[in-house]
């Protein structure tokens, strides 16, 4: 099946939840094991929290995009803010690297995204924004298209 | 869906159940929680009983991580027991396990630590 | 507390469900009643039921359009299409009107949502589409403002 | 989350269970579910379990409808049970009541048709 959304909210962390609940909604249309369901709520929260806090600053006037996509059993999921940007993306892909230790950020969310994802691109403009691609193939996909 | 926050004081355990969705949102409440019982009272050792959280992400990792640095400068420990798989996997990303016990269960954990 | 979300998706009769689970867990940062939910899930279900049917005669390619605000205790749901518009919207809010009966549609879509909701406002334009906006004052609201 | 539809056939009752959730997207099986049904079967009356259902709107309430228009011609009946709060709200709005009867449980809904 092919199948599209997209969610608009505010830089609020009360929706870090619900922005994983909306796309683990959409994403159980093409009928994911528990365990894919829980790594792609952990990537969204990965993904959104970042935008809240690093793009945004956690300023509730920023405006967090997400889209989904689902073509047969692959689901795509763009997670976007139009805040802060990030500097270098290399570095902040590294695991454990942080630019808000204050906060007791692990530096690991670029880490698990990589982890629970099939693909990560990643597009950044300082003062611009960010924009984070994640790409996974269901398992059960697998073994229907062969 | 949030977050609950069980905490037991065993002799120089403290021992923290948690519940519901641990995120950023969450996680502050539980970082000021657990800090004010460490200063409150004589607290060397932390168990962190995981079994009915329904999700953890890398917000989680942080509390863990920053609660570990307060209770090591007196040779604490923290154990973390009952993790699910992809809870389990998160650990292992982290490189956290290096510093961090886990145990199965809370009866174990707690064993570890000599207080059961 | 003040919150706002905005979901587009697809006119497929998939996304129904996945258009009330999503509102519902907006909803929910309210702490609505468990009846309070079912109602506006049931609203929801309602608007972009239309939406796809009446709006978009079933064809995916058509977009439908959610905005939610919360505000203290007041929830507000607009559902808009850009699909074939109603022709006289008085007759269309008479309950057992339907302009589909051959889809056994009951008629009762709008007399639902003007039970379950304070308030409603239809705006519609043949050709060009229909905007739904439904405002509902929650219970614990009341408690707590006075 | 989808629809569940259990049917069973009592004498000339069919007695149909739902769980779930009905509505626009599910109505379509269980239209053809139950019209096959009666095309198949010698079947008078319909008994309606709604108690499993978690949701239900106006779509249901189409089904419902044009079920009785199929089973009234040979002077069947609907007779509805297990109705939550907002379903039972449904049905009172819609003037369904007046057409079709409603039971708090299935064993009364059976025995009001004589089945059971
Ligand atoms: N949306 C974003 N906007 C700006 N900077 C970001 C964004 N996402 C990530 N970053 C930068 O990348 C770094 C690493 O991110 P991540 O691996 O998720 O770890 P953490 O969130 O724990 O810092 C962040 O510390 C931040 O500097
Ligand atoms: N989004 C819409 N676009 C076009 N027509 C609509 C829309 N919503 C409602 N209508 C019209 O209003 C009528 C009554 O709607 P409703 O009360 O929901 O009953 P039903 O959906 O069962 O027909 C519909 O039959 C249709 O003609």
């Amino acid at each position: 099946m092919k199948n599209e959304m997209k969610l608009q909210f505010k830089a609020l962390s009360e929706n870090e939840s619900f922005a994983r609940v909306t796309v683990a909604a959409f994403v159980s249309q093409l009928d994911p094991t528990m365990d894919e369901l829980t790594e792609i709520k952990t990537v969204v929260s990965e993904a959104v929290t970042n935008a809240i806090i690093h793009g945004y600053d956690e300023s509730p006037d920023g405006i967090v995009t997400i889209e989904a996509k689902l073509d047969d059993h692959l689901v795509e999921i763009t997670v976007k803010d139009e805040g802060a940007g990030i500097a270098d993306i290399e570095e902040a892909r590294q695991p454990l690297f942080t630019t808000k230790p204050e906060l007791e950020r692990s530096g690991m969310g670029f880490t698990i995204m990589e982890n629970f994802m099939d693909e990560i691109e990643i597009k950044s403009e300082l003062g611009k924004g960010t924009e984070v691609r994640l790409r996974k193939q269901l398992s059960n996909s697998k073994m229907l298209c062969n | 869906m949030s977050l609950t926050i069980d905490m037991e004081l065993i002799e120089d355990v403290l021992c923290i159940r948690l519940g519901g969705e641990l995120d950023h949102h969450t996680a502050d409440d539980l970082r000021r929680q657990i800090t004010k019982k460490i200063e409150d009272y004589d607290i060397r050792h932390i168990v962190l009983n995981l079994g009915d959280l329904s999700f953890m992400d890398s917000s989680g990792l942080g509390v863990i991580l920053g609660r570990y640095k307060q209770i090591k400068q007196d040779h604490g420990e923290i154990v973390v027991c009952e993790l699910s798989p992809v809870i389990q996997r998160l650990f292992e990303m982290s490189g956290l396990f290096k510093i961090i016990r886990v145990e199965p269960s809370e009866q174990n954990a707690l064993k570890r630590l000599g207080v059961a």
